[in-house]
């Protein structure tokens, strides 16, 4: 069990937090956050991109890699307990799963079977 | 190998002053306490959920009955779904949580002490404010299940469903709370050496709900909000004159729903997995697939809640894939069941009220499992639901599955609670009636439901051919009413002068039952240390853990903590003043409608109350320096 | 459980059970319900015995061994995830299949029926022929017959046990359901019932479903298209073939029926049909008890006069709700339209017989008669439960003699 | 067979009243992730909701399109303002920055500290005021932004667009709001004694509650903002 792996730190009080990256990780992040975002609204404002098929998924995959970007670092999933990762990725993908079926089910979403003419 | 055996058990605890009296009760933090109020507040909300069953069942006695006005019976079913499941069952599981399990992983209390009361009294508030207006008659008449649009302003105008609204959202708050600090409590309170594959079953199935909780409640809190927007404010998420999708409410009620339901069903299942062992004097049967099962069961249960809704339109591929993904389902519980019965082949079998009460949920819940995989099948299930049959279904799994398994725990566990048994023969007369009663009453349901009696009808036409069964169903209610009682008058007397019962007098396995009963303050004078599952059962040899007797143990003195030098939470009265400014500042919105300066005054003057409250008890360590 | 089918069976003593195969829908359902209870059966019986071989076997015997400590076994446990996998094949795949043969598309040539649910009665609809009715739903045998299902308020769902499975009336939604009744069924009459819990008189929200024969159908689709015949044409000849016209003299009731000659001898010229009313069944004969305390002076109905009532009719506070074809001042369309309502065989949604008692009491007061009923209290002195006043002649509340020839005129409506 | 136990009353003398733990972590550490995970579930609900009704209310104002009133005649504009709404956004952006430099000062508090560039870095109280602002104006953005729209016509009642749309974010803004709070008393505790490295897991959850709401913030400004 990953989990009792740790136990044996046991009275050490706080083993939380000391390998975290610094300042030059973070501002890195924040002028990637920055760009990003630039990006996005730039796209938002370009007809050819935002009228494309692939401005969607563009948003949504841009949109993703900075909200993986704050969570690993800014919020140290990457260098935090392995548990808290399960704490908020098993949510997570229940939420993103629950979501992803309420968008099926109000027809926002649909995959073309060929069940029904 | 080493076995952990009772550290010597006790039997007269020496007990703190302070420890008596209403003030230590209303300021309590002990987990144990905190159990007990939950257990006794519980059954009191499942009596009045009880008599509001039993004065529909008196209304449906005979066609076209006259107990009740129209409007009072759907208060009353309303009441009775709402209370039995958010006031009595819940709560009843959560009395175990509660009790056993800071005793089980073998920890001093919960993580969150104070938050741990705070959870109870915004329960016992919540429930008492969502429950008086019954007395009224101004109860919330939409149904527990509150579909829009007929829970909305435009349909129900009246006051009645802003207790529903309300009442439901702080207790949402109770069970969060709760929530979090359980899954605390179990992923760092656990005693050195309790691995998660050695955590007792029913600490295991508790985890897996606590995790339901915390991801459906937000579901159903968020689609309450719209209710509470729509109703207090005006706006349009349910409103069908601005083209609002009434099926929306139904999708969020139900992704929370269908979790609720094994909320409500696994900690029976952990119970009974804890009793079936002990009588049988074997380790539970596959252990590790019990504990995948239930994971799975709890993962699953988020991917199914549109089979509720077969009814309502979805489409066939819809309506195909939460069919398939509700028969999966059925494999995970299916395995327990034969788990179970694998736990008792071959074991010396002993037939306390406990064991028979588990047993039963056995046998009773494999009717509710199968009559639920038929309206898996959407088809078959157009013809089902919203008829009796469901009410058959479900019944068998929340009366046949959930209370037995929590009466078998309450059996189970008294003794440990207390220190005194609950006397077996008035739970024989509580086992029996209650068997005889539940399926007299539910049974005939199979049939009026298929013989096309539709749910939530106050009366009924004479000569549908539906009128033998339903009289048997009444028939039975008073059966089980009776059988009730004599639980109820069994708790009474065996609480106060049952007989005295030692530290493991069932001689079970696990570590709740080194520990004197009842538990001092402090659970563990050392924390235990844990080498296996059973820490009180070798399972190497043959040599089990033999029941302890009072005799046996009688004269020996428990110390205090104080003695002991072992830290102990402050008792606080601020969990309790924050719940009540909670449910002040709720209380406020009900006059949204007559005098909306007197309910902002309300809620301002409730925030204040809260916050105030809050600060308080943030400000104040949980214990004294040392 | 087995019972459940061998009681099923027998349609007369169950008069809305769901195993009869009226319809192929029914049947199908049927044929899947009965692999659900042959597979739910067989796993009942596993476990069952199971346990009560355990629990006989295995009770505890004074001074045994303590028993062996088995923690488990995986091919047990992979056997018994595998068997009850491999039953729900067995179930998913039927399941699966009739799921989309049940909800593919209705036939092009269905009889279209447009069901509108409104707390707490029933709107059909006919747009093939232009008939608008109440809480009556009349098919022909053998031709699929497709509902589209809507609703103006409230949630409702639409069902008849005997002919299929329900469906739901969503507000902002078009739903639809389909089914083809037996060719070779007898001409029957069925119960309906609102599934779906939608307020005070859920369980008041009924309707009737007549199978007749094609020929049948047709000659009461073209009779209900028709406006009402009215004013009355006295002299003409009245019977309609087959079919008891007068609708209220063979009322259970023992009071005297003043009113019915009265129907009687105005009856209008019709050639159309309706299901015959000495031939329904009981089970479509309403029992509701009546409220206490509401009454009708009945020698009244007696002196009921249909053209007085007409006239009454006509200025009263039911043509704010009430639609009469033929009647230029009843047109409104929220309550149920009373062009034919005389050849309905209930009032209030299936609660009552429509016959002139009912109708007076009915008039008089709604709210009491039917909890919550949209329908406003009319008689004077009598109390509104709904909207809380009472009826006075200034509200244009109307007097018993008043009523009676309401009633003598609604009665006249064949 | 005798028992095993640990020293229990040990875990007292041991630490500062730290008492035994199965991880090593902390509990409250624990608790706000568990929080997290379940506002997970709130706001897909939320979000749900809102792309669930997009597109379906019967009148206007609408999110990307003008729209004409065909009883007034009265023409709205698209109502969501783009430049305003990511400025604010990337003032968002940058308080999670400020905030990772926050909780890394009070971490650090014991560190020596010799250039200008280590005290900057090293303040909590800079940092800490830093989030504070960069909070208070993201709400100041949302307050304009929802009275701009108020102005425009489109209210929380006016259609399930305005209803969805203020919720939403309304809700989001009462998380920054709560943060912000949160922050502010943070900051009084370090002006009252200061921060120390034994505060920094008090940091640490308030750190995780706003970069949660950050990220939040991310997904709504695509989803609702950006994706027609």
């Amino acid at each position: 069990m990953a989990i009792e792996s740790a136990a044996a730190a046991g009275h050490a009080a706080h083993v939380d937090g000391h390998e975290h990256p610094g300042w030059s990780t973070y501002w890195k992040i924040a002028v990637i956050l920055f760009v990003i975002t630039a990006v996005e609204v730039s796209a938002f404002y370009i007809p050819a991109w935002e009228t494309s098929w692939v401005y969607v998924p563009s948003m949504l995959t841009l949109s993703t890699i900075k909200f993986v970007l704050v969570v690993m670092y800014y919020m140290h999933l990457k260098y935090d307990h392995k548990l808290f990762r399960s704490l908020f990725t098993g949510p997570l993908i229940v939420a993103a799963l629950t979501l992803i079926g309420l968008m099926f089910l109000f027809s926002k979403l649909s995959i073309r079977l060929g069940l029904l003419s | 190998m080493a076995t952990l055996v009772a550290a010597p058990p006790y039997t007269s605890t020496a007990t703190e002053s302070a420890n008596t009296g209403l003030w230590s009760w209303l300021t309590t933090v002990d987990h144990k306490r905190i159990g007990v109020l939950y257990l006794i507040t519980a059954l009191v909300f499942f009596v009045i959920g009880g008599l509001e069953a039993f004065l529909i069942r008196a209304q449906l006695a005979v066609p076209n009955g006259q107990v009740l006005s129209a409007d009072m019976y759907n208060q009353l079913f309303t009441m009775h779904g709402t209370t039995m499941v958010f006031l009595a069952i819940m709560p009843l599981s959560a009395a175990f949580f509660n009790f056993l399990i800071p005793l089980q992983i073998g920890a001093r209390d919960v993580a969150f002490p104070r938050l741990n009361a705070f959870s109870y009294w915004v329960y016992l508030l919540g429930g008492i404010f969502i429950t008086v207006p019954i007395f009224f008659s101004v109860a919330p008449d939409g149904g527990w299940f509150g579909y829009a649009p007929l829970s909305t302003k435009q349909f129900s105008p009246q006051i009645n469903m802003d207790f529903w609204v309300l009442g439901l959202q702080i207790l949402g708050i109770s069970s969060l709370a709760a929530a979090f600090n359980f899954i605390t409590t179990i992923i760092n309170m656990r005693a050195p050496g309790m691995h998660l594959m050695r955590m007792p079953i029913f600490t295991w199935m508790s985890f897996v709900v606590q995790f339901l909780v915390a991801l459906a409640f937000p579901v159903i809190t968020i689609a309450l909000v719209f209710l509470q927007f729509d109703r207090f404010f005006g706006t349009n998420f349910y409103a069908i004159g601005a083209g609002a999708d009434p099926l929306l409410w139904q999708h969020l009620f139900w992704v929370f729903g269908h979790p609720e339901v094994y909320i409500l069903i696994l900690p029976a299942f952990g119970l009974v997995s804890e009793v079936l062992p002990t009588f049988s004097r074997k380790p539970l049967f596959g252990y590790p697939v019990m504990v995948y099962s239930g994971i799975l069961i709890g993962f699953l249960g988020f991917g199914v809640w549109a089979h509720h809704m077969f009814s309502v339109g979805m489409g066939p591929i819809a309506d195909a894939v939460f069919s398939l993904t509700t028969m999966l389902i059925a494999i995970p519980t299916g395995v327990k069941i034969f788990n179970w019965l694998a736990t008792m082949w071959d074991g010396q079998l002993r037939f306390t009220v406990a064991m028979k009460f588990g047993v039963a949920l056995v046998g009773m819940f494999t009717i509710g499992g199968i009559s639920g995989v038929m309206h898996s099948s959407p088809p078959a299930d157009l013809q089902q639901t919203d008829t009796y049959f469901i009410v058959a279904h479900f019944h068998y799994v929340l009366f046949g599955g959930s209370m037995f398994g929590l009466f078998a725990g309450l059996y189970y566990y008294f003794p440990k609670i207390t220190g005194r048994f609950m006397s077996e023969s008035l739970g024989n007369w509580h086992f029996w009636l209650s068997l005889i009663g539940m399926n007299l009453t539910f049974f005939p349901m199979h049939f009026s439901g298929l013989l096309g009696m539709p749910r939530r009808t106050y009366q009924y036409d004479a000569g549908q051919g539906i009128e033998v069964f339903n009289m048997l169903s009444t028939i039975g209610t008073l059966v089980l009413m009776l059988g009730t009682l004599f639980g109820l008058i069994n708790l009474w007397k065996s609480w106060k002068s049952g007989e005295r019962a030692s530290s493991n007098p069932w001689g079970a396995p696990t570590i709740e039952w080194t520990i004197p009963s009842p538990p001092p303050e402090h659970n563990f004078d050392e924390l235990p240390k844990i080498t296996s599952r059973y820490p009180l059962w070798d399972l190497k040899g043959t040599v089990i853990a033999k029941e302890t007797t009072y005799a046996e143990e009688a004269g020996r003195v428990q110390l205090s903590a104080k003695q002991l030098g072992i830290p102990m939470p402050n008792p606080s009265i601020m969990p309790l003043i924050t719940a009540a400014g909670v449910i002040f500042m709720f209380s406020g919105m009900l006059f949204t409608d007559s005098n909306m300066k007197l309910a902002v005054g309300i809620m301002i003057a409730g925030a204040v109350w809260w916050i105030a409250g809050l600060y308080n008890w943030l400000l104040t360590p949980l214990e004294d320096a040392h | 459980m087995a019972l459940a089918m061998i009681v099923g069976a027998c349609g007369g003593e169950y008069p809305n059970s769901t195993f009869n195969h009226t319809t192929e829908f029914n049947a199908s359902i049927d044929t899947l319900f009965d692999k659900l209870m042959f597979w739910g059966t067989l796993v009942f019986i596993a476990v069952e015995v199971a346990l009560v071989y355990v629990i006989v076997r295995f009770r505890r015997r004074p001074n045994a061994a303590d028993p062996k400590p088995v923690h488990g076994n995986t091919t047990l446990e992979i056997l018994w995830t595998a068997i009850p996998a491999v039953i729900l094949i067995f179930i998913a795949i039927p399941t699966v299949r009739t799921i989309f043969a049940t909800q593919a598309k209705a036939a092009p040539d269905a009889l279209q029926i447009e069901v509108v649910g409104h707390q707490w009665w029933w709107e059909f609809r006919y747009p093939e022929y232009g008939i608008t009715t109440a809480n009556e739903i009349y098919l022909p045998k053998g031709r699929t017959v497709n509902f589209a299902l809507t609703t103006v308020d409230v949630l409702h769902s639409f069902w008849v046990p005997q002919l299929g499975g329900k469906r739901d009336l969503i507000t902002n939604k078009t739903n639809y359901l389909w089914f083809t009744p037996n060719a070779d069924i007898q001409t029957d009459a069925f119960n309906g019932f609102c599934a779906e819990y939608c307020g005070s008189s859920h369980a008041n929200m009924k309707f009737r479903v007549y199978t007749v024969e094609p020929d049948e159908f047709e000659r009461w689709a073209q009779h209900q298209a028709r406006p009402a015949v009215f004013p009355v044409q006295a002299a003409v000849p009245v019977v309609p073939s087959g079919a008891g016209v007068a609708l209220v003299q063979d009322s259970a009731s023992a009071m005297p029926m003043a009113g019915d000659t009265a129907a009687a001898a105005t009856a209008p010229a019709v050639d159309g049909y309706w299901f015959p009313r000495e031939q329904l069944p009981a089970h479509v004969i309403p029992t509701t008890r009546l409220p206490k305390g509401l009454t009708f002076d009945e020698s009244l109905l007696a002196q009921g006069d249909a053209e007085r009532g007409r006239e009454l009719y006509s200025r009263s506070s039911c043509i704010g709700c009430h639609a009469i074809k033929g009647n230029p001042m009843s047109v409104s369309n929220v309550g149920p339209n009373l062009t034919h309502v005389a050849t309905r065989h209930t009032i209030a949604s299936g609660l009552y017989q429509n016959d002139a008692k009912h109708l007076a009491l009915w008039i008089k007061n709604a709210p009491a008669m039917k909890p919550g009923s949209l329908m406003p209290t009319i008689g004077i002195g009598e109390r509104d439960a709904v909207r809380k006043n009472t009826i006075s002649a200034a509200m244009g509340g109307l007097t018993d003699a008043q009523i009676a020839d309401i009633v003598a005129y609604l009665q006249a409506l064949k | 067979m005798t028992a095993t136990t640990l020293p229990a009353a040990g875990d007292a003398a041991h630490g500062h009243g730290h008492h035994y733990t199965t991880l090593g972590l902390d509990n409250r550490k624990i608790a706000i992730w568990t929080f997290i995970g379940s506002e997970c579930m709130l706001f897909a609900s939320l979000i749900s909701t809102y792309l669930v009704y997009k597109g379906r209310s019967i009148k206007g104002p609408f999110p990307h399109e003008p729209w004409t009133d065909p009883v007034s005649g009265k023409a709205f504009p698209a109502i969501l303002d783009i430049p305003v709404t990511s400025a604010s956004t990337f003032v968002l952006l940058m308080s999670s920055f400020a905030m990772v430099l926050a909780l890394a000062a009070v971490q650090n508090k014991n560190l020596p500290k010799v250039t200008l560039g280590e005290k900057i870095l090293g303040s909590s109280k800079l940092w800490l005021w830093m989030t504070c602002l960069m909070g208070t104006a993201f709400l100041g953005f949302q307050a304009f932004e929802f009275t701009a729209f108020i102005r425009e016509g489109l209210s929380i009642r006016t259609n399930l667009f305005g209803s969805s749309f203020f919720t939403l974010t309304g809700f989001h803004g009462a998380h920054v709001a709560v943060g912000v709070c949160w922050l502010f008393s943070l900051l009084a505790i370090d002006y009252k004694r200061g921060l120390q490295p034994s505060d920094a897991t008090n940091v640490d959850i308030a750190a995780l509650y706003w970069h949660f709401v950050d990220v939040i913030w991310i997904v709504i400004f695509t989803l609702v903002y950006l994706i027609k």
